[in-house]
């Protein structure tokens, strides 16, 4: 963890997107992705998480022409070209909503509470909607 | 009575509420992100197949497919209305109308 | 039938705004009267025209006003919560107007159902 | 309950305001009652239910100074002379969260959770926010 | 870290998560809503009293007073913080800062 | 120290705001740095200068502009969510600028702690 005293602009700040809700009922989702996106070109040590209703976001076989908004869920698949690769989803959270790792749109870490706990204690930065 | 509960259950206490007070022989309508109160095997289900003989359920179609869940296993006894047609045929069916937020 | 619709939230931020769209719509569509749609709270910001979207996005305050204007639908913007959110007639997309809660009440005696979307 | 096929202009609606949020954490409590002295114009038949935590509206003590927001819990006191003088809480709302009669600013009637689902089914026009 | 929660816990899940996830050493403070938490005697309040070992909690003054609550009974061992200048004194004496929503 | 602040949710609906202008009125009376304010999701209605709220209410748009011009505090709405809500600069409010999200990470980096406000 960083100190206050030997700050370093060139030094790189760990930066976590926390996603705790699902997605189209409103819109931090989507929203929270587009600051992701830009996080990109700021060479941090970026994270994305997902606990609660925000491992929804990643569901596979979404259609929203029916409620007519944009299906936003491939764009998590575009992550890694931007060099987000650290996706962490809670292994309780998932489990708790019936879902498993086959049942997401991307590559993600699963994590014990326990080590998300450990993860998230080590941030600088931590933008939550 | 038509009930409409647009939220998780898992996120906010709106389903188990209007669980709690709809009155007997009136349906209650999955909507927006209420629609994962559909999906079986959760606490959410339990608490909804408690009271599937003398409430009628159902869940807005568009809105499971928005969120995958158009193949998803659901609650037994809750029908799947298609598109908003359907909403609006249900509340033109039932005498009065309840959001629960 | 003659429904009144009364929208608690903004548009985008929560899906009540396109929720209650698309029952507007769908209503007509099958013959029915939608006789008012009232925007309080937050939903006030429904009626901004200065609210411009990404292309590949819906625009629901053009939405909105296309779909009054065919169906001669009365959109009725809450005074008081429009005056502390800033909307008003500078900034009033077309089929809107602004007027006092009583239009919300009048909708409830008048109409027969009440549809309500909201956070 | 009324029919469709013989609505009369004339006729006395019932109108029930649903408060189910807290105070000032978000607006619609103030809102709501803002649309309830409205409605007191009207001469429809009114009621305001409390539950969930919309019972805290109602609690006694409420200085608002230090989060610069208007206090407008002493307006609950005010709808009797609206005529608005239904005002119900859920029995079970109050006790939850460790209330009484007593910590409540205005008169009420409280309701068993049976009593206040009959009352709630024979609505006309149901207001939630 | 100092977390904070601004959800009441009886409509959110947002106190409970953040119990979950919150690690050894950091601190919360309850703001807004979520100062309800704070209540001696709620479901809320044997989850904070199960964590008190390990966790600080702190409530802030000015939203317990604006609903009622500054004479009210809370969990033992939370703290009344006196003011927003004591809510900016916990934000700057921790190295990180997460706001649960 | 130097904070950094995001405010997520627009003026009165939600207490964000006002517990973000709080927190950043008693940075400042203790000394501290309150570096940028970024209003991001519906936090860019607090810029909306038509805002009329009664006589006896605070007035956000207004404490946040003068908050900003007495302690030099830049205040930026986040453009994309501006667009899609209709806050341009026809409606901004005096402190207030429009920039990318792109202010909001800098801010991160640059500040010693990025305090979030939201529903």
């Amino acid at each position: 963890m960083m100190e206050e005293d030997d700050f370093d602009p060139e030094q790189i700040k760990r930066f976590m997107f926390v996603n705790r809700k699902a997605p189209y009922g409103t819109v931090y989702a989507l929203e929270s992705l587009e600051t992701v996106l830009i996080s990109a070109a700021f060479d941090q040590d970026v994270s994305v998480v997902f606990i609660d209703d925000g491992v929804f976001q990643l569901k596979k076989g979404q259609d929203t022409k029916g409620i007519n908004m944009k299906n936003f869920s491939p764009t998590f698949r575009a992550l890694e070209g931007y060099d987000v690769e650290k996706l962490y989803v809670e292994k309780e959270s998932l489990e708790a909503r019936g879902l498993s790792e086959n049942d997401l749109v991307v590559d993600v870490e699963i994590l014990s509470t326990e080590e998300l706990s450990k993860i998230m204690a080590a941030q600088d930065v931590v933008i939550s909607n | 009575m038509l009930h409409t509960v647009n939220k998780s259950p898992s996120e906010r206490n709106v389903l188990e509420s209007c669980l709690r007070l709809a009155a007997k022989g009136s349906a209650i309508l999955l909507i927006e992100d209420g629609v994962y109160g559909a999906l079986a095997g959760s606490q959410a289900a339990k608490k909804i197949a408690g009271r599937m003989g003398d409430l009628k359920f159902y869940a807005l179609g568009p809105d499971l497919a928005a969120r995958g869940l158009s193949e998803a296993p659901l609650v037994d006894g809750i029908e799947v209305v298609a598109d908003y047609g359907g909403f609006v045929d249900l509340a033109a069916e039932h005498e009065a109308f309840q959001a629960w937020l | 039938m003659k429904f009144g619709i009364l929208v608690n939230e903004g548009p985008f931020t929560h899906q009540a705004s396109d929720s209650a769209y698309q029952f507007a719509k769908a209503a007509v569509e099958k013959g029915h009267e939608v006789m008012r749609v009232f925007f309080y709270h937050d939903g006030v910001n429904n009626a901004n025209k200065l609210s411009e979207p990404q292309s590949d996005d819906r625009n629901l305050i053009k939405l909105w006003s296309d779909l009054a204007q065919e169906h001669n639908i009365d959109l009725v913007v809450c005074v008081a919560a429009a005056l502390r959110r800033g909307i008003k007639d500078d900034v009033l997309a077309p089929g809107f107007r602004i007027s006092g809660l009583g239009q919300l009440i009048e909708a409830g005696i008048v109409g027969d159902r009440l549809i309500v979307f909201g956070d």
